[in-house]
């Protein structure tokens, strides 16, 4: 009889309390969301498309986890399952998706509607499509809270503005009554976030919130996140391809490919000692400012979900596939506690490889510049 | 199961209700303020009839529609009017606004005269004087003016000296052979006149009266235009009934006038018409009992055949396929033997099945009366029977003859001809689709005819455009109505004297016999019988045009119409329904 | 007024492009709106080079190169090609022959190219256009092309929604590069690819380079994949080109306020020195160019920078 | 073999499944990647489309609706002995016989003859033997027992063969007169459709390629031309050219372009800043070859569906002109020509309504379910989802 | 705004003149005269001719049209109602068939926005099989044919409604007498309006800032309300338009079937009874409404889409 009390039962009343608790940040890590096994598909004309095939995260309280993957691997079709949005031919096949101990995978629509911008909120890639044209910015703001938080229209006009505030947009009042095309890219994506966090989340989903945005407004816009989810007690999801924004932003990783986790561990692990070569390939696939030599490139394309290969799905791509992997897919094996990865090449048996060259000779740039910086900072 | 608990949606819902209330008051408060159709619809013994096109004017000046006509024919006052012949069957034509008989003053029958009834009022209550009368006259032919109707006195054998002169602005009006002395006119012909023929003459709507008041206080500033008759507040009646009411386009209602002269003799409390030209609503109307007279189409009247309430209306022209003789581009229309060959290949009996109509290898029409002393209709006579052409002028045999002939001489092995028909009339199309096919059979698919359908306006226009234009048209059909109380009348059509004649035709021995007659003394009945009939027969022979059928219409009456006359003949003259009485 | 020949010492220009703006105007009446998209531009690319053109969207990066091909008329100013003006009216044939020898290459792998046409058809129309009319000629060529980018000729006969967006770029480049242009524009050709699907674009790109001798104007917002790519970089603001250098030069001693202000933003896949990143944010404020004008100085052999003077002097004191 | 199990656990390395040595040989080392051939066939755009299209049913039987009525158009007047405009007058308003259907009571050629005088009945001139087959409701109406006989129409006439759908007022045989009015439908419709088409396309074209100043004279003339009620266009027309099928077909062109321009021009504007256009021009590509061979196929879709709606409303339209009297030279028939003509004697013979209402209706229904079904198959939106 | 809207105005005015002209033109060069009376001698027809000045020449008869009009003179009517100014004629009927066509449309709104709401809503569902089918049935079926069954059932066999339209009547009974004409003109809008916002409805759905409101917490029934619903009404002005003048040509039908006195009737009349002025008029008056709803649609468009209305310039 959860319905009889309503959201009561599971939107903690303790919540605030805790927020409050400046300790309650440093306190021991609680899951506030677990998604266990999840598998959706999409039903198209020609198949089914398996997208997501089992994958299996976890997010902690406070921190913010980075999914990185290429376009088609699955991770819109993840924040879009948790949220309870996904399109009409998407089926979720199978797993869990546990929210403070309730499996929201079996919710009705009309109980979504108090998860969603609640306690779990998106903000999108494109702020510019995400806005409707033709409303005021101030009533896409203030229209959650009247709607889902029964606030009054001065109330929920002051708390829009103070909102607006806080996401740093300058002379709110005169921007309230303005239209979405009245506004830069950056402030969009700004009032995106605004809207997000109008009624007070736990948890923030970002899906490639910064793709479309200029370098410069980027790193403002992940400054603003950064700083919302320190000061808002937050837990992140933040969805990207982008591996820069993910050193950036992130605490734990998990990566993506052709609808499975192949890879996830702490920002560190990920970016000094990944073990999957899909890992590697990604890291060593762009330049930075220091690259010179030639890059990794993956060849070919990801694989057609509509008939995903039996074994490792990367292995049509891979250098170091072994001749397990192309009829097996490999377990997680685990490096550290924190950090674990899919390859059998983290088997006993396998044989050793070399990383790409590009990443070896850029991870050892880092740990000089690293070693350097600690050195001046002993002196 | 969702519910509705969300004020946004609940808003929504509202306004669309909202929406679609007010839409639904404007539609009830839309149309301005119609005037309360009186007792039209509640009185007892009001006749209700419809009309295919809305009334154009009230000013008999102006008025061209027959339906206005048959309206007008109602609330006008005329200086004779039609009555019931004695015993209910035929006719008779009774002093009205004039005091009695006309009075011939020379021996010819050119100078006449009648004097004006005194006491007679308008439907207003004012009275109706000669002098009201004379302004009518004068007005009709007003040389500003310029009427529909500025013809009135020069019609085909009743015409005023000097009338159309004075029309035209060639005359002066006091050169008009119009005067008026106290209470008697006396008026001066071209032509000599018999004294029915002039009465006959001013039972007509152009010669009727208009009030003078109302007719000045209409005029604009250059005198060139009057509102008479376009409103009811701008015309008054003077004839049996008033118009009460008149809805643009709609309906119309008139109630017994109780000024009219005899307006104890007229049982109905008025007429109440609607306007409506979908023939199928119409039906559907009467089958629900809302209206007391549905004419039949051909459909209806098989429908209907047997029913006791179907009364049979002779129409009153010919219906006929006038031939193009000045065709350049088809020179052999210009061959009689072509055109006799198109004669006598005509089934008209089987055409009339199709139409519903009477076959008719005439041209004028069974409906003109000859003699008027003693009714004998023109078709009656021997002299017009022996004109006829045996079965009814169909020989297929003698067709194709005189069409091999016609073609071998102009070298021809094939020729397509084009009909044209109005638009609209189903039964025309339908005879015109059965000729074709027949004429083809006949001549074994040498002749081959096209259809042209034509809006009614553009057909006639077309058949009187040979004098600018040789090739106009082929073959297309038309029918003219004349003076059914004077055969001559249907002869003025194809006298090459008369202008605008639907179709060409000229025959110098045709012409010298319309002269003649026309000049003959006037009550020579037989003399002018044998030269009309020959003057037909010349017609029929030289076959410029193919008659066809005569018009026949089938009405349904409803029960409560009870008709002063017994035949149908007198509503086809339009004064049937004036003295018809409503048993509910 | 002086504009510096802002190009490299060494090789002889391939484009020379001087003073070239491009207005834009739009809207009617009051509402009338005059966007200064490219304004005063002067830079120059010699054969075989790589010239970086990087700024944030709407800079008119973009447009400058689309004025350079001529897909816009310029306002003022002139492009040489190959010491041709061709800012002016052109005939149709040197319209033609121009369009063979400058080819371009689009962001959008997935709108650049025609879903209605197959790859052997996308791919051989510059030949078409370039006078081959033979169909045997253009497909051994076509299947060579394809070849050279790393596609099979089992994939001429295909509709480009059949690929992925790596594929379709590649496409794109093979479509450009078949007519034998010596310039080619490219256009953000990565920035709508994925991560792993760059490289392969980029790798493509230096070997291209390499084997045809392509002199190539590189226009991108990623400054990474700029400095990576690019023998000089060009740095646009606001329809203005406010900084020219060779590419390290560039990277280790950025001059003007806004370029500091882009290199500090670039996210480096490197948790480490994210954690560690200050951005430096840019004011456009800040330059007081009612007082003095702006104009071109050159602070180190090549590396040119648009301010005023005292700014320079600024600069300068900044920059030791 | 269970991926799911495997995956929910994270293994320590130590603890990793004993498997074969030769599982684990590096394979692709040695060898350059490069990118693989399809497996599956070429599919192009519109073979996708048809795939798309024969998965709709509604669609496919609209399809198939319309293929029949084609085949009846072209060989239904040739399935009976009569000519479409062989008359036989004696034969006039036949109903409906079809021998087969009438054992279940369709079609039996049986005809209620509405208030005849019972006074007649016994005439066997008037009945002949056996007509007879039923008498309803015997009233008096104006002192006359009448009474509705139900009468074998075919018997009454003495008449032996059967018409299936009847005949009409000249006693032509109705099952041929359709089918060949629905041909000379569908000819009006095709032919002013496919005029409407070329000239809507290239006018489409130009206004929406070349913009500015062209675009806005160019729209102003459609403006203009749609100002003119169509009823005016087409009662000008008639009375300048005479009915027949020139005059129907040119009131059917003269404002019927203009949607398909403002369609095509919509389009241009879409797609002639795409980059695959811009990259065109680039190469030096003619604006006629843009214009045709790049631009337009991409708008074919939207315009193919909005085709196939215009084929529907021009039978419509041309019913409607046959409604109030512009119709096509007599005696062709259409499907309005018919309609019209049987809307006016409905109350009497009511199966001449039926008929070409029937087959108007699901040649209507018809073309815009499978213009639906087309929009569906042809929206570049719903492509690989 | 203001600007904006005078220039359209002075536009609209232009394109009207042209009409003016064109209208001019062919109506006086259709075949036959104004005067069809046979009885008429020459002379006296000449003399007729002149007063309505058809004796000289066609630009000179135009200069006099031209100027007539700009001094307010449209003429009277020929032959349809002889001798009343011809806005007066239309003004008689332009009453009746505008409350016929904008009910009709009055209706057609809101009843096809809902029930295209309602099948987007239950897309792939019953209802919205339910409601695709009718549409397709009333999208298909002439109006005439509507008309007439409807007249034929439910006014003459049920006897529900009157056959004819009731001029005269008042109150209740005219409101029922006008049910069926008004049915029988917005069945075929309200299918159309239906299809239309379902296919604009189904395709703003799945788009992001339907998205965001849904993650925002409104149900899709009430983000369809508040986002949906205004975004793909702007798109729809675009059908009202051409839905309009439809609904014009097929009110002359509906018009002549139930005997409503309209405009339709009118022009079919006055053009076979060749009365010119009027018909002009009556040419100008659908113009007009044409033109307008035109204009009205363009303006919409700025009240309902901001980036219209507060200047489209995208450099802020």
């Amino acid at each position: 009889m959860a319905r009889a009390n309503g959201r009561n039962s599971w939107a903690t009343p303790t919540r605030a309390a805790e927020r409050d608790d400046p300790a309650a940040g440093a306190a021991p890590r609680r899951k506030i969301l677990e998604v266990r096994d999840l598998a959706v598909s999409f039903k198209t004309y020609g198949g089914t498309v398996q997208a997501v095939r089992g994958i299996s995260f976890d997010l902690y309280e406070g921190e913010t986890l980075a999914i990185v993957g290429e376009s088609g691997s699955g991770k819109s079709v993840t924040i879009r399952a948790i949220l309870g949005i996904l399109t009409r031919n998407a089926r979720i096949v199978g797993g869990e998706i546990r929210y403070r101990g309730r499996d929201l995978t079996q919710l009705l629509e009309d109980e979504f509607h108090d998860i969603r911008g609640k306690l779990i909120s998106l903000v999108f890639q494109d702020p510019l499509s995400a806005l409707n044209p033709i409303m005021k910015i101030g009533r896409q703001i203030t229209e959650a809270l009247q709607l889902s938080l029964g606030m009054g229209r001065v109330e929920a006009r002051d708390r829009a503005i103070e909102l607006m505030r806080a996401v740093a947009i300058p002379e709110p009042e005169k921007r309230f009554d303005q239209y979405p095309f009245q506004f830069s890219g950056g402030m969009r994506q700004r009032i995106v976030i605004a809207i997000a966090l109008a009624s007070d989340p736990e948890i923030l989903i970002c899906d490639e919130p910064t793709t479309a945005l200029d370098v410069t407004v980027q790193a403002q816009i992940l400054e603003l996140i950064a700083e919302l989810k320190t000061r808002r007690n937050l837990s992140v999801i933040f969805i990207t391809h982008d591996l820069g924004v993910v050193a950036n932003v992130a605490d734990r990783i998990a990566v993506m490919y052709a609808g499975r986790v192949v890879e996830t561990g702490t920002a560190d692990d990920l970016f000094y000692d990944a073990r999957h070569p899909y890992t590697w390939a990604l890291l060593s696939s762009m330049p930075d400012l220091e690259t010179r030599e030639k890059l990794f490139s993956i060849p070919g394309a990801p694989p057609n979900m509509l008939y995903p290969p039996a074994g490792d799905a990367f292995a049509e791509r891979n250098a170091y596939a072994l001749r397990i992997d192309h009829d097996q897919h490999p377990p997680f094996f685990r490096i550290s506690d924190t950090h674990s990865a899919a390859t059998w090449l983290l088997h006993p048996k396998a044989p050793r490889v070399e990383r790409p060259k590009v990443l070896v000779e850029r991870i050892a740039r880092i740990m000089e510049r690293r070693a350097a910086d600690e050195l001046a900072r002993d002196e | 199961m969702r519910t509705i608990r969300n004020s946004a949606w609940r808003r929504c819902a509202a306004l669309m209700m909202g929406l679609l209330v007010s839409g639904m008051l404007y539609a009830a408060g839309g149309q301005q303020a119609a005037r309360p159709a009186a007792t039209a619809e509640s009185g007892y013994g009001t006749l209700r009839l419809t009309a295919g096109r809305p009334l154009e004017t009230l000013n008999p000046h102006q008025q061209a529609a027959t339906a206005t006509a048959d309206f007008l024919r109602l609330i006008q006052g005329k200086l004779y009017r039609f009555a019931p012949g004695p015993g209910g069957t035929g006719y008779q034509i009774l002093p009205e606004i004039a005091a009695g008989e006309p009075v011939q003053v020379d021996d010819e029958g050119r100078v006449w005269q009648i004097q004006i009834r005194d006491g007679l009022q308008w439907s207003n209550g004012e009275p109706l004087t000669a002098e009201d009368v004379l302004y009518s006259w004068r007005m009709v032919m007003d040389p500003l003016l310029l009427n529909h109707r500025a013809n009135a006195f020069h019609g085909s054998q009743v015409q005023v000296v000097n009338a159309l002169a004075y029309a035209t602005g060639d005359a002066a009006w006091d050169d008009v052979g119009i005067r008026l002395d106290g209470n008697t006119f006396e008026l001066r012909l071209i032509l000599p006149v018999t004294n029915f023929m002039l009465k006959n003459f001013l039972t007509g709507l152009p010669v009727s009266v208009v009030y003078p008041p109302l007719y000045e206080a209409g005029m604009n500033a250059d005198r060139t235009q009057t509102n008479y008759g376009t409103s009811i507040d701008t015309m008054v009646s003077s004839g049996p009934f008033m118009v009460t009411n008149w809805i643009q386009g709609a309906e119309y209602t008139a109630m017994k006038n109780p000024y009219y002269l005899y307006a104890d003799r007229v049982s109905l409390a008025g007429v109440h018409t609607r306007v409506i030209s979908e023939s199928g609503t119409v039906m559907q109307l009467f089958e629900n009992g809302e209206i007391d007279f549905v004419e039949l189409s051909s459909a209806d009247f098989q429908r209907f055949r047997e029913d006791p309430r179907v009364i049979e209306v002779p129409g009153r022209s010919v219906q006929r396929i006038v031939i193009n003789l000045l065709s350049t581009e088809k020179p052999i229309l210009q061959d009689v033997r072509f055109r006799q060959a198109l004669f006598w290949a005509t089934d008209r009996a089987t055409s009339a099945r199709i139409s519903a109509t009477i076959a008719a290898n005439y041209i004028i029409p069974t409906t003109h009366v000859m003699d008027v002393t003693d009714g004998t209709l023109y078709r009656n006579t021997p002299e017009a029977r022996a004109i006829l052409t045996p079965n009814l002028g169909y020989d297929p045999q003698r067709a194709k003859e005189l069409f091999d002939a016609a073609m071998a001489d102009a070298g021809l092995d094939r020729i397509s001809l084009q009909l044209a028909y109005h638009e609209g009339v189903e039964e025309r199309r339908a005879v015109s689709e059965y000729l074709q096919e027949q004429w083809r059979e006949i001549f074994g698919g040498r002749l081959q005819i096209t259809l042209q359908a034509v809006p009614s306006s553009q057909l006639a226009a077309t058949l009187r455009a040979y004098p600018n234009d040789d090739n106009a048209f082929e073959l297309g059909w038309t029918g003219t109505g004349h003076n059914d109380f004077d055969p001559v009348s249907a002869l003025a059509h194809y006298y090459s004297g008369t202008p605008r004649r639907k179709g060409p035709y000229f025959s110098d021995e045709y012409d010298e016999l319309y002269r003649t007659v026309l000049q003959m003394p006037i009550d020579d009945t037989q003399g002018r019988l044998e030269l009309i009939a020959r003057a037909e027969e010349v017609m029929l022979r030289d076959a410029s045009f193919v008659p066809v059928n005569q018009g026949l219409s089938f009405g349904l009456v409803s029960d409560r119409v009870r008709f002063a006359t017994t035949d149908g003949w007198s509503i086809a003259l339009g004064y049937g329904w004036k003295w018809a009485a409503i048993v509910d | 007024m002086s504009s510096p020949a802002m190009s490299d010492a060494t090789g002889d220009a391939l484009l020379d492009v001087r003073n070239l703006r491009m207005h834009f105007t739009s809207g009617r009446g009051t509402r009338r709106v005059h966007v200064k998209a490219v304004d005063d531009v002067s830079f120059s690319i010699s054969r075989g080079e790589t010239f970086g053109l990087v700024g944030e969207s709407g800079c008119g990066k973009t447009t400058t190169g689309r004025t350079i091909i001529r897909l816009y008329n310029p306002t003022g100013g002139q492009v040489f090609f190959e010491g041709h003006d061709i800012s002016g009216r052109l005939s149709p044939r040197a319209t033609r022959l121009l369009a063979t020898k400058m080819q371009m290459i689009f962001q959008d792998p997935m709108a650049s190219l025609n879903p209605r046409m197959t790859v052997e058809e996308i791919v051989g129309e510059g030949l078409t256009v370039a006078g081959e009319h033979r169909r045997s000629e253009r497909l051994k060529k076509i299947h060579e092309m394809l070849e050279i980018v790393g596609l099979s000729k089992d994939h001429a006969n295909r509709y480009p929604h059949e690929f992925s967006g790596g594929q379709r770029q590649r496409i794109g480049i093979a479509r450009a590069i078949i007519t034998e242009p010596s310039l080619v524009i490219a256009d953000e050709p990565v920035s709508a690819l994925d991560v792993s699907i760059q490289a392969q674009v980029i790798n493509l790109f230096n070997a291209l380079k390499e084997r045809m001798g392509l002199t190539v104007l590189f226009i991108a917002h990623n400054l990474s994949v700029v400095k990576y790519f690019s023998d000089r970089i060009g740095v646009m603001y606001g329809g203005k080109l406010v900084e020219i250098a060779r590419s390290d030069d560039l990277y280790r001693s950025p001059t003007h306020p806004y370029t500091r202000s882009l290199l500090s933003a670039i996210p480096q896949p490197d948790p480490y020195s994210e954690k560690r990143r200050r951005r430096i944010p840019y004011d456009p404020s800040q330059h007081d160019y009612e007082r003095e004008q702006p104009s071109y100085h050159e602070v180190s052999a090549g590396h040119w920078v648009y301010c005023s003077d005292t700014e320079l002097q600024r600069f300068a004191n900044a920059g030791t | 073999m269970s991926d799911l199990t495997t995956l929910r656990t994270i293994l320590d390395p130590t603890e990793a499944p004993d498997l074969p040595d030769e599982s684990f040989e590096l394979t692709q080392s040695d060898r350059t990647l490069t990118d693989v051939d399809f497996k599956t066939p070429a599919v192009g755009y519109f073979r996708d489309a048809l795939q798309r299209f024969s998965q709709n049913k509604a669609s496919v039987t609209a399809f198939v609706i319309i293929c029949a009525i084609v085949f009846m158009a072209i060989f239904g007047p040739g399935m009976t002995p009569y000519g479409f405009n062989q008359q036989n007058v004696d034969l006039r308003n036949m109903p409906p016989r079809i021998p087969a259907l009438a054992r279940i009571g369709i079609a039996t050629g049986h005809r209620t003859l509405e208030r005849r005088r019972v006074e007649f009945l016994e005439d066997t001139e008037r009945y002949p033997m056996g007509s007879i087959i039923e008498l309803r409701n015997p009233t008096v109406i104006s002192g006359v027992e009448v009474v509705d006989v139900v009468v074998d129409y075919y018997a009454y006439l003495g008449v032996t063969g059967s018409f299936w759908f009847g005949t009409d007022y000249l006693g032509r045989d109705y099952w041929t007169r359709l089918w060949r009015g629905a041909r000379v439908s569908l000819v009006i419709a095709f032919v002013s459709v496919a005029t409407n088409l070329i000239i809507g396309v290239i006018y489409g074209a130009v206004s929406g390629y070349y913009g500015g100043t062209v675009d806005m004279v160019l729209m102003r003339i459609c403006e203009v031309i749609e100002a003119f009620p169509r009823v005016v266009v087409v009662t000008l027309f008639i009375l300048f050219f005479g009915t027949g099928l020139f005059s129907i077909i040119m009131s059917l062109i003269i404002s019927g372009w203009i949607t398909t321009a403002r369609l095509v021009r919509a389009q241009f504007y879409r797609f002639k800043l795409r980059e695959f256009v811009l990259a065109a021009r680039t190469m030096g590509v003619r604006d006629s070859v843009i214009m045709f061979r790049h631009v337009f196929p991409n708008s074919v879709g939207p315009i193919i569906t909005r085709t196939m709606f215009a084929v529907p409303l021009a039978i419509f339209t041309e019913s409607f002109l046959a409604y109030i009297g512009l119709g096509l030279q007599a005696p062709e028939p259409t499907i309005g020509v018919l309609l019209s003509d049987a809307q006016r004697v409905l109350l009497n013979y009511p199966y001449q309504s039926l008929f070409p209402a029937v087959v108007i209706s699901a040649l209507m229904i018809s073309f815009n379910l499978f213009a639906n079904g087309l929009r569906d198959a042809l929206d570049p939106t719903m492509r690989g989802v | 705004m203001i600007k904006y809207t005078l220039q359209r105005l002075v536009a609209l005015a232009l394109t009207l003149l042209v009409i003016l002209t064109i209208a001019f033109l062919v109506i006086r060069l259709m075949p036959g005269s104004i005067y069809e009376n046979t009885e008429l001698p020459p002379r006296l027809l000449e003399t007729m001719e002149a007063k309505y000045r058809l004796n000289e020449p066609m630009i000179v008869q135009y200069a006099y049209f031209i100027r007539d009009i700009l001094g307010g003179d449209w003429g009277t009517s020929i032959a349809i109602r002889v001798n009343v100014p011809v806005w007066q004629v239309l003004y008689a009927r332009i009453p009746v068939s505008l409350q016929l066509n904008i009910v009709a449309l009055a209706i057609a709104l809101p009843v096809g926005v809902l029930a295209g709401i309602a099948a987007a809503l239950f897309q792939n569902g019953k209802v919205d099989h339910a409601i695709s089918f009718l549409v397709v049935v009333f999208v298909s079926v002439p109006s005439f044919v509507f008309a007439t069954l409807l007249q034929y059932t439910l006014g003459f066999r049920l006897g529900l409604f009157p056959i004819v339209y009731r001029a005269s009547a008042e109150g209740f009974a005219r409101y029922a007498s006008i049910v069926m004409p008004i049915a029988a003109l917005s069945l075929g809008p309200i299918a159309r309006v239906a299809r239309y916002l379902r296919g604009e409805l189904i395709e703003t759905v799945s788009s992001d800032f339907m998205l965001l409101a849904r993650t925002k917490g409104l149900s899709l029934f009430d983000a369809t309300l508040r986002h949906a619903m205004r975004n793909s009404l702007l798109p729809l002005a675009n059908i009202i338009i051409p839905m309009f003048t439809s609904i014009l040509t097929g009110s002359l039908v509906v018009e002549r079937i139930f005997a409503v006195a309209g405009v339709g009737g009118l022009l079919v009349n006055s053009l076979n009874a060749s009365d010119h002025p009027l018909t002009i008029a009556i040419l100008v008056f659908y113009s007009m409404l044409s033109l307008l709803t035109i204009l009205i649609v363009d303006l919409s468009y700025g009240l309902i889409d901001p980036r219209v209305r507060v200047g489209g310039a995208k450099n802020e």
